[in-house]
């Protein structure tokens, strides 16, 4: 299996040789035929499954930035996304926007959502930012749970699915060509971002604040772009479910309860994996839904397996594989030396 | 001009003057010595200067021309101003090389937008700053250990890599706290050489906190000496070692091995 | 809306009597954090079994309300216990979970809070389940303000539980032991201190602690599978007001949100009511991160 | 008193000590000395329970204590001060020491001792009120020394007791680590300090890559030069020489 | 060849689960009967939590992948809403078993049914009868939830339109609150003829109870939302429920034969003292769905899902006074509008006369408004 992944990747490298894009046009290019393949093989619904998937995988995909990247512990995610979908979808029923004007606009207050959501961890570590990102994530529900203007009790309805002229995006596949552009893109924004000099100083942030600090990294500063840009992932994705079909939304879809999803799929592919958390994104909302037979159960099951994870996998899938590969590294590294030493 | 210069430089905690009114010129091209008993308040000069601990008022702290007494850590380090700590604060679950690599953070020649787009100069530039950092854990013997956390290498090693970490800052002043501390006596000669050729090489400027003594003694043209938050001597090493205060203070007296040993013993 | 002095007094009573509830439940949230360096995210459904254990043992079983209390709180105990034996253990071993300290507790005290609740659920059932007890006494009254005797005999069975919970750790050598094993499990453990002992006796008080207080609550607003998670906010919000690690501060912290939540839904908006228990929260978080009473500890560079 | 035969243990699957014998006689003062990275840490942690033992047995005071959890090895008398000093910054110094004294029931004794500490570290009286996250690194050195022995141990491990400690006190802990055995505890000691660290012990071992490679009496190594040419170097260097030949 | 039919409802609570229960037993008696004109009925039941976002993916995956020719669905009007949209758009009929909220027959698709009686209709009977006999000055306790919302906002519409007064206090509370003595004590000093508390089942018990601590008297009367009906309040509430007077769908003091027998058929079958109003909702549900599919001509081939989708939408709005258990004659048409689509258009009045698990209520009066009532 690890030699597999090895091969896998190492094949990628030398793809990414030839222009370091190449494997991401290949991978969007062969997805765009998945809704073919899907409708063929499974049925329609699964396009339908595989949004879901996709806009899970922005939020995971986000989450990981702030809390894998750069070891801060928010559990106010959720508001945001619902920041970003309540947006667009009032700015299109109030104002008439198009999609392609009410999601950016979303984004951008989504941003600005993140920068107070993330104002706390300035101050605060650990626990005490939890619970802070914590009260204000559910302010942000309670708030649109009483407020009229904001859907309140009944909920916004008849969001305006995204059009391009005249052609409206509704049906599944190809609002599926529309999430999936979206998911690519910001998996390959978070790969750029975590090689960076930013993605480093996330984290020397996770690892300790004052040695990053005196080597020259703007700690509050770095602290807020985290949540920043974990934010634009939330709003896009909370705009493009806001403006999936058939367009409603309601306080009770951003709850405590999809935050812990949320947080188990981060878990289950390993905090600070990138393709940890697609693979848990899309491993826990198939589940999800094929397990739905047995509703009476699933929180348990969901639970157990988050609090298994935590205690027996701490790095998920993609950090037990990331491990594997490091660890063999250095076993061989320790053996040759001993060779040439003894 | 002195490259560092503090004037009346005080940190109180509580009632405790951790370090009170101290004076300090550290010249461009020297490696200066800081020693002391042990809560004399070298590693809280150290925080003081590094804009760890805002200083109390009253204080001046210049730095190659530029006043930082009210300066972030972050402002500071971008002035070229690196620092190791005396219990390493390494990034633990980060490879070697990472570490490093976020020292070298100021040292990055492009900004932040255009790290999130990751451009073809962003990669570039990273690649050559790989190579440059490979070179310089080669420097201090931790190139076998690139790819290994910070966490699971053991205690001397840790201490080296501090210390690359600093380098990496590529600074005009580095401050070592106890680099020395825990390293056994062949590194300890190592560190020295690599002090020394710091100064050389690179034209580093370096302050160096350390309890060993050959360490001072043998790589400092300056040292100065603090006890109990205050400058009771300054001068060569030939100087401080026959300063009586501070033999009363710190240094206590050199023995031959025969009369440590029932100064051990109590005899 | 015209003010009037006897309502202020009113809702500032009713405040209190809640808030009280609030604080025991903190109480045990402080009590796990200073004991395990974990907040602990699990214990609104502690708190919620501790009130259906109750509800069994009184009414079902018929065992006299006090003794179901107690009762509750050492079935609380118990299995508080065991989660910790069975799940918390490996972490706490090791010092607070992955990559930052904590995280692991947090993720891994979310999963049980949502485990739990189902298993509550399958036993129990969604619908709320009335806990009427004839506590045989008055209401009080002050002015045209009524407290129901569940209100008063809340009120006296919080602050002796505190009282009793606070000496135990102040002037006793266990305490000591409690924050040693809190900051450093290893070195606790070369002080001869038996580590795993400790976290299951301070898991176990501070279950026992939520227990008592579910079945306090019962009587007030009768029993659900989803009262916790409220609760849980509400007492997070009051270890924080109060201090976190500090025992007479959740008390005092719980009094406070009490009251700064009733205020607000009369005076202000009821609508808004939980967001008034954030807002403190957080506005405690930013400008006095370690609460009103607790101590931060400083930590040098 | 101490009896470690053919010990191996490691981190996981990495193996650090392949095969360590080692004995500490009652009342004796044993040094282990080595380069950077070759084990002496993990050899204490495992003999403390820390860290598991893969193979091998550790026989202390009569029993094998291979196996055992570090709280009951502490109460069978065998107390180890780590390398990373460590004390409970939100304590005060005086509670720290009290901590140590855990598993004691004399209260009287306990006192005597807290008063013997203070004697071997006067800077601990004057700053016992204080919490002991703001020591300086070395009042946190004799901090944790003196909390190890408020247990009144049988046998005292110290990893590294003078790293960071100003000059004129290395002499005093030295000479303070001497009182103690004095009293009749049994001292292993970790050094990067040769020379002090020979001029106390009477015995001392040597490790190199996870094995013993030189023992003998301290007389003997401290006047053989060899030993700290070739074997107190560590790994660290030698990856260096192995990368350039 | 069998006709799907898709359910999707809140199975959380006790009730939702035990009339899931009922229409997967009833469907399973149609079966066992012979099916309709010789079909059975393959019934897929799902949980939607009250989720919208759960509920539009069990009404997906129903339709796209079950390929139902029904949805029936959904219990909570948060969720019919959005479903709605779904239904009309891959054009498959949806009957609704309990949604009250007026707007769901208000968006125009011709899909969709609605058997229970619309939040509409309850506010103009309610207002009616408080301001006659229990008195015009009336404070409300309206909680947050979208069912509760609706009832509360109407009434005080109608209480206006009908008498021209105002309220006399109103407090906005969250869904789940627990704590009402902050306005109750508001209350009691603003000396009212009557309360009308909207919430759901617990919130309304707690409410309920917490006025008679407040010192309220039972002068002043209590008013329930439409979920009154709900068996949990009464049991909650105990004797804090005595004298609520409140409007639903249909009571177990219903002495005509047919409602005798489903209260003996529940308690026989589901342990429930007396059935409320979503068990005989559902119940007429199912009876609707039988007539309709046996009045529809249907193909069953898999080119025929379309046509046969459309068979059961006219069939369905082809029932026409169709007498259940429910409170008056249910009748459907062909419009895309709620005067064609609300079915049930006669509240009953009630009042519990003893609470506890034991409760009894008494029927005040039965009355039919017109169809474009409240539009
Ligand atoms: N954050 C702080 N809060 C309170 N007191 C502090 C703090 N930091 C340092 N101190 C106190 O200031 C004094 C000087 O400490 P400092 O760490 O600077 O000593 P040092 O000279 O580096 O000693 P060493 O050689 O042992 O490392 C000590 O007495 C210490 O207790
Ligand atoms: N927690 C750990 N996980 C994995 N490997 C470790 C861990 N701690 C130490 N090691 C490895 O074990 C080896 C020995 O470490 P140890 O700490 O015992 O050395 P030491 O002899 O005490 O050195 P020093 O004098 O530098 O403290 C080192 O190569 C180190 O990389
Ligand atoms: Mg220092
Ligand atoms: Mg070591």
């Amino acid at each position: 299996m690890i030699s597999f992944i090895t091969n896998f990747t190492s094949a990628i490298e030398s793809l990414a040789k030839v222009h370091r894009l190449l494997p991401w046009l290949i991978a969007y290019v062969l997805l765009l035929f998945l809704p073919n393949l899907i409708t063929a093989t499974f049925g329609e619904y699964y396009v339908d499954l595989a949004n879901r998937c996709c806009l899970f995988i922005l939020l995971a995909v986000g989450l990981n930035i702030v809390k894998g990247f750069c070891g801060q512990v928010t559990v106010g995610h959720i508001g945001l996304y619902a920041i970003g979908a309540v947006t667009s979808a009032l700015l299109a029923q109030n104002y008439g926007l198009p999609f392609w004007l009410s999601a950016p606009l979303a984004i951008l207050v989504t941003c600005f959502a993140g920068l107070v959501v993330g104002l706390p961890s300035v101050r605060l570590e650990g626990a005490y930012l939890a619970l802070a990102t914590l009260g204000l994530g559910e302010s942000v529900r309670i708030m649109i749970a009483v407020t009229p203007a904001l859907g309140s009790s009944t909920g916004i309805m008849m969001i305006p699915a995204p059009t391009i002229g005249d052609y409206v995006i509704e049906s599944f596949d190809h609002y599926f060509y529309l999430v999936m552009t979206a998911a690519i893109i910001g998996i390959y924004f978070s790969f750029v971002i975590l090689n960076s000099s930013t993605g480093r100083a996330f984290k020397a942030i996770r690892e300790d604040v004052i040695a990053a600090s005196v080597s020259g990294i703007n700690v509050p500063f770095y602290k807020l772009l985290a949540f920043v840009i974990s934010a634009i992932y939330a709003g896009l994705a909370g705009a493009l479910f806001a403006h999936m079909p058939p367009g409603y939304l309601h306080h009770n879809n951003f709850t405590v309860i999809e935050m812990v999803t949320l947080l188990l799929m981060v878990v289950l592919g390993g905090i600070g994996n990138i393709w940890g958390g697609v693979v848990g994104a899309i491993v826990v909302t198939v589940i999800y839904d094929q397990t739905k037979d047995y509703y009476f159960y699933q929180p348990l099951i969901f639970g157990i397996t988050m609090v298994f994870l935590v205690v027996f996998m701490p790095r998920g899938i993609g950090g037990v594989i990331e491990q594997a590969i490091v660890k063999r590294k250095f076993i061989e590294k320790h053996e040759e030396q001993n060779l040439g030493t003894s | 001009m002195a490259l560092l210069e503090t004037r009346g430089l005080s940190k109180s905690f509580g009632g405790l003057k951790a370090v009170s009114g101290v004076d300090l010129k550290v010249q461009p091209g020297t490696v200066h010595g800081l020693i002391g008993p042990n809560g004399s308040g070298k590693s809280t000069f150290f925080n003081l200067v590094t804009g760890v601990y805002q200083p109390d008022p009253g204080s001046h702290i210049e730095f190659d021309g530029h006043d930082i007494t009210n300066l972030q850590a972050h402002g500071i380090a971008a002035l070229g101003m690196a620092r190791t700590f005396q219990l390493l604060r390494l990034f633990s679950e980060m490879t070697v090389l990472e570490n490093v690599m976020v020292g070298n953070h100021c040292k990055t020649s492009y900004g932040i937008v255009e790290s999130l787009l990751g451009t073809s100069r962003v990669r570039q530039a990273d690649q050559k700053m790989k190579e440059e950092m490979l070179d310089l854990l080669e420097f201090i013997g931790l190139a076998n250990f690139a790819d290994i956390p910070a966490g699971e290498l053991s205690g001397g090693q840790r201490r080296l890599l501090a210390l690359g970490r600093a380098i990496a800052m590529k600074p005009k002043l580095l401050l070592l706290d106890e680099p020395g501390a825990g390293l056994s006596p062949v590194n300890v000669d190592k560190l020295m050489e690599t002090i020394l050729s710091l100064k050389e090489r690179y034209k580093l400027t370096v302050v160096v906190v350390e309890h060993i003594l050959k360490v001072v003694m043998s790589t400092c043209e300056t040292i100065s000496v603090l006890d109990h938050g205050q400058k009771i001597a300054e001068g060569p090493p030939e100087m401080i070692k026959n300063d009586h205060a501070v033999i009363e203070a710190y240094l206590g007296r050199e023995l031959p091995d025969e009369e440590i040993r029932n100064a051990i013993r109590g005899q | 809306m015209d003010f009037d002095f006897g309502s202020l007094l009113a809702f500032i009573i009713f405040g209190v009597t809640i808030g009280v509830v609030y604080g025991i439940v903190a109480l045990g949230i402080s009590l796990i954090y200073s004991g395990l360096d974990i907040v602990h995210f699990a214990h609104g459904e502690i708190y919620m079994f501790g009130a259906f254990l109750g509800l069994v043992l009184s009414q079902q079983i018929g065992i006299p309300y006090p003794g179901a209390m107690i009762g509750a709180m050492v079935l609380a105990a118990l299995l508080g216990m065991f989660i910790e034996r069975v799940f918390y253990r490996r972490l706490t071993r090791s010092g607070g979970g992955y990559t930052v300290a904590g995280m692991g507790m947090i993720i891994c005290g979310f999963g049980m809070s949502v485990a739990l609740m189902n298993v509550a659920f399958l036993i129990w059932g969604a619908d709320a389940e009335p806990f009427p007890v004839e506590f045989g006494i008055e209401p009080l009254e002050i002015n045209d303000i009524s407290i129901p005797p569940s209100y008063l005999l809340t009120a006296v069975v919080s602050l002796c539980l505190m009282g009793i919970l606070n000496y135990f750790l102040r002037y006793t050598k266990i305490g000591l032991a409690v924050r040693a094993v809190a900051h450093n499990k290893d070195i606790a453990f070369l002080m001869g201190i038996n580590v795993p002992l400790f976290i299951s006796l301070i898991f176990g008080l501070a279950c026992a602690l939520a227990a008592a207080a579910g079945v306090l609550v019962g009587p007030m607003q009768s029993v659900q599978v989803e009262m916790g998670y409220l609760m849980l906010m509400k007492a997070f919000a009051a270890a924080v007001v109060g201090g976190f690690g500090s025992l007479p501060g959740a008390l005092i912290g719980g009094i406070l949100v009490g009251i700064f939540e009733n205020l607000g839904a009369a005076y202000i908006s009821a609508s808004h009511k939980d967001i008034y228990a954030f807002l403190l929260l957080i506005l405690v978080l930013m400008y006095r991160p370690a609460g009103l009473f607790g101590v931060v500890a400083k930590v040098k560079a | 008193m101490l009896n470690i035969k053919e010990v191996h243990s490691g981190y996981g699957k990495l193996k650090i000590l392949r095969g360590i014998n080692l004995n500490v006689p009652q009342g004796g003062v044993v040094a282990l000395l080595g380069g950077n990275g070759t084990g002496k840490s993990t050899l204490l942690k495992t003999i403390s329970g820390l860290v598991p033992v893969m193979e091998g047995s550790i026989e202390f005071d009569g029993q094998i204590i291979s196996g055992k959890k570090p709280h009951e090895i502490v109460r069978s008398g065998l107390v180890q001060v780590t390398q990373s000093k460590e004390a409970y910054p939100a304590m005060t110094v005086e509670e720290n020491l009290m901590l140590g004294a855990f598993t004691r029931s004399d209260s009287g004794g306990v006192r005597a001792d807290l008063e013997k500490v203070y004697e071997f570290f006067p800077v601990l009286r004057q700053r016992r009120k204080v919490l002991s996250g703001t020591l300086s690194g070395g009042e946190v050195q004799m901090l944790v020394i003196g909390r190890g022995l408020m247990a009144k141990p049988k046998m005292l491990m110290l990893d590294e007791p003078s790293a960071a400690l100003a000059p004129k006190v290395v002499l005093e802990i030295f000479s303070n680590i001497y009182k103690i055995s004095q009293t009749g505890v049994t001292i292993l000691i970790v050094e990067q300090n040769v020379r002090m660290a020979l001029l106390l012990a009477q015995y001392a071992y040597i490790i190199r890559d996870g094995v013993i490679m030189i023992e003998g009496s301290a007389e003997d190594l401290i006047n053989d030069s060899s030993v700290k040419d070739s074997f107190l170097g560590g790994t660290v260097a030698n990856t260096k020489k192995s990368l350039n030949s | 060849d069998e006709i799907r039919v898709g359910i999707t409802m809140r199975m959380v609570s006790e009730n939702g689960q035990k009339y899931g229960q009922m229409v997967m037993d009833e469907i399973g008696l149609i079966n066992e009967a012979g099916g309709i004109n010789g079909h059975q009925i393959k019934a897929t039941l799902m949980n939607d939590e009250c989720k919208s976002d759960k509920g539009v993916a069990n009404a997906n995956k129903l339709i796209f992948q079950e390929k139902v020719h029904l949805l029936i669905g959904s219990t909570c009007s948060s969720v019919s809403l959005p479903i709605v949209d779904v239904t009309a758009k891959a054009q498959v009929p949806q009957i609704i078993p309990h949604s009250t909220n007026a707007q769901i027959t208000q968006k125009g698709s011709a899909w969709v049914f609605r058997v229970p009686v619309s939040g509409r209709f309850y506010a103009g009977v309610n207002a009616k009868y408080v301001g006659e006999n229990i008195g015009k000055k009336i404070a409300y306790i309206c909680a947050a939830d979208a069912a509760s919302q609706n009832d509360c906002d109407a009434m005080q519409a109608q209480m206006k339109s009908q008498h021209g007064t105002d309220p006399a206090y109103v407090a906005q509370v969250q869904e789940k609150e627990v704590d009402f003595r902050t306005h109750m004590q508001k209350i009691k000093s603003a000396g009212v003829d009557g309360i009308m508390v909207a919430a759901l089942a617990e919130t309304m018990s707690r409410a309920l109870i917490q006025s008679y601590e407040a010192g309220i008297g039972s002068d002043v009367r209590r008013i329930g939302s439409s979920s009154a009906s709900n068996a949990p309040v009464p049991k909650i509430s105990g004797d804090a429920v005595k004298g609520v007077f409140y409007a639903a769908a249909y009571s177990n003091a219903d002495t005509r034969p047919i409602a005798k027998l489903f209260n003996q058929m529940v308690k026989d079958r589901y342990g429930i003292h007396a059935p409320d109003h979503d068990f005989s909702q559902a119940y007429d549900l199912i009876r609707i769905v039988e007539i309709a599919l046996n009045n529809s001509d249907l193909k069953l081939t898999n080119s025929s899902l379309a046509a046969d989708r459309t068979a059961i939408r006219d069939a369905i709005a082809n029932v026409k006074n169709y007498q259940g258990l429910a409170s008056g004659p249910i009748s459907f048409c062909a419009d895309a509008t709620p005067q064609c689509r609300d079915g049930n258009k006669t509240p009953v009045l009630i009042a519990y006369k003893k609470g506890g698990e034991e409760f009894e209520t008494e029927v005040l009066a039965r009355v039919s408004m017109p169809e474009d009532f409240g539009l």
